[in-house]
């Protein structure tokens, strides 16, 4: 794809690295450019060039571009080592480069494949309007259940209030009693709220546990009633003085 | 049959509703109304007289395929025999709270979801993926729910704590797991 | 059209998705599956000879009815439906490499793509074309993850051996590399 951009604008060697699906994407198309054998990669020269076109512009998964940069450079440094010419053990340091390349260049082709088939596909259309379909209900049917359909259920039970980046949470206090009193200044307030009221959006997971556990020990005292009008409805939170006001 | 019929049938075929003519209209602009009625007119004649499983209907509001009556049953009885079973969404979480939860009580399980379970917990139990594993303390030492060995099965399980974690759910909150 | 065709085209109309022949040999439950498949080629060869807007289909684990491509533009002009978004390149490599090695687990495709691809298995599992499949075995027990029918459905594929196999394609992994 980008290889035909680039011959449609000789001279100009502006690349958007957005167009590259990763390091390795962008190092086949530098090899490519540079017409050199993969089996003998040039990497002082390489290495250079992929590190100017990383800097050229700024990237989405700049740590997966550095990582190959320095990857690059680190077989550069080995290239330069000495070495006796007839030693029998030594092996080539852009091996395993290679291989992965190859390996990645296998797939790519995989994906001109994938691309044709998805586009004659993409051009048909299924029916889609089927009225009056019946639900058939029978619990004697075979089950179709996976373990990602259970996933996101639990997902949607925990009603979590945002998805941190995977890292390891630092375990905390909780607190129970703070969250009551949150909960019950709010209700004096409103008389109902919703968990988005009482949890922020940015909340940490001990304060969206503390909230959890607060609501569920006032419901339990009778201070309040936690009601679902439907199946993912927000959960509203009524306070019971006032309902019986009503 | 016609370009025209052909593409009309595409397009009733495609649509997500009911088409009124007017917007059918939309599909070929140069098309005149007369043509395009008469081009519905030869779509309905077609599987009306070369015989087809399904008809054209107008019926209100916009154009439509329809499959014939006299097919609905046979395919109402395989779609019973054959399809597989989802479970509701509602069903899904309360399976996700008991096998998280485990052993847990109805009146927990609906503290958590806000509703009433019992139903559910029925269901569940007959298609062998709950199951009464024991009795809590307290008032009324409530029937206390978990996981069945077909649950496992189903889920492609050995052991209960092969369940995703907490970290693997991107969900911050870690479940408390407790193996029987 | 012979009356076992005409109910398998009402069965094919009224889904949205791929019915595989064992699902519609339950439509008619005493017809062999020789006779099931001769009716499907007549319902077929009805559609190309006496011209329609749409055709059969065999992909996805079933048999489908699609619309002729010729007419997707003016549909999609018309607003009637539209064509699902393309998928990046990136999502296609991703989604390459599990049809190639599934089960898979997520390290071993960042190992290949060189990039990190959780929130692409996110949204891939979401449009349904990947699931997981299974755990590994090895440190914190990996998930797996493998391609769905609807994979097979959007990429009009039988099964997924109809893919190229790995020796077939222009670039073959050499055993050995030569040392400079």
């Amino acid at each position: 794809m980008h290889s035909a951009a680039l011959e449609d604008v000789p001279g100009t060697f502006v690349v958007e690295l957005t167009a590259f699906s990763g390091p390795l994407d962008l190092l086949l198309a530098l090899i490519r450019d540079e017409e050199v054998d993969i089996y003998d990669i040039p990497v002082a020269r390489i290495a250079e060039q992929f590190l100017a076109r990383v800097n050229e512009l700024e990237l989405d998964e700049a740590a997966d571009y550095l990582e190959m940069a320095a990857r690059l450079l680190r077989i550069k440094a080995q290239m330069l080592l000495p070495r006796n010419s007839d030693d029998e053990t030594w092996e080539d340091p852009r091996a395993e480069l290679v291989r992965r390349l190859l390996e990645y260049q296998q797939m790519r082709e995989v994906v001109d494949v994938l691309e044709r088939l998805g586009e004659g596909r993409r051009n048909r259309f299924a029916r889609a309007y089927l009225p009056d379909q019946p639900v058939p209900v029978a619990s004697s049917a075979p089950l179709s259940l996976s373990l990602s359909m259970l996933m996101s259920a639990v997902d949607r039970v925990l009603r979590v209030a945002h998805r941190p980046a995977i890292h390891d949470v630092v375990p905390r206090a909780l607190d129970v009693d703070g969250a009551m009193l949150t909960v019950r200044a709010l209700l004096a307030l409103r008389s109902s709220a919703r968990w988005r009221d009482v949890v922020a959006a940015d909340a940490e997971p001990w304060q969206v546990l503390s909230a959890l556990l607060a609501i569920l020990e006032l419901a339990r005292s009778g201070e309040l009633t936690v009601f679902q009008p439907g199946p993912f409805a927000p959960v509203e939170i009524n306070s019971v003085a006032a309902g019986q006001a009503a | 049959m016609s370009p025209l019929a052909k593409l009309l049938e595409a397009a009733l075929f495609a649509s997500a509703r009911p088409i009124p003519t007017a917007e059918l209209g939309a599909l070929s602009p140069e098309t005149e109304r007369g043509a395009l009625l008469a081009a519905l007119d030869e779509l309905r004649e077609h599987y009306d007289v070369s015989g087809h499983g399904v008809e054209l209907a107008d019926a209100g509001g916009g154009w439509q395929i329809l499959t014939r009556p006299e097919y609905t049953e046979a395919i109402e009885r395989a779609q019973l025999a054959a399809r597989p079973q989802r479970l509701s969404a509602a069903s899904l979480e309360t399976l996700a709270i008991i096998a998280y939860r485990q052993p847990i009580g109805r009146a927990e399980i609906e503290e958590i979801r806000g509703v009433s379970v019992s139903s559910m917990l029925k269901s569940l139990a007959e298609r062998g993926l709950v199951d009464v594993v024991g009795r809590g303390e307290g008032l009324g030492r409530p029937l206390l729910y978990g996981t069945t060995e077909l649950f496992l099965e189903q889920f492609a399980l050995r052991h209960l704590d092969e369940l995703p974690r907490a970290d693997e759910l991107a969900i911050a909150l870690r479940p408390q797991l407790k193996t029987a």
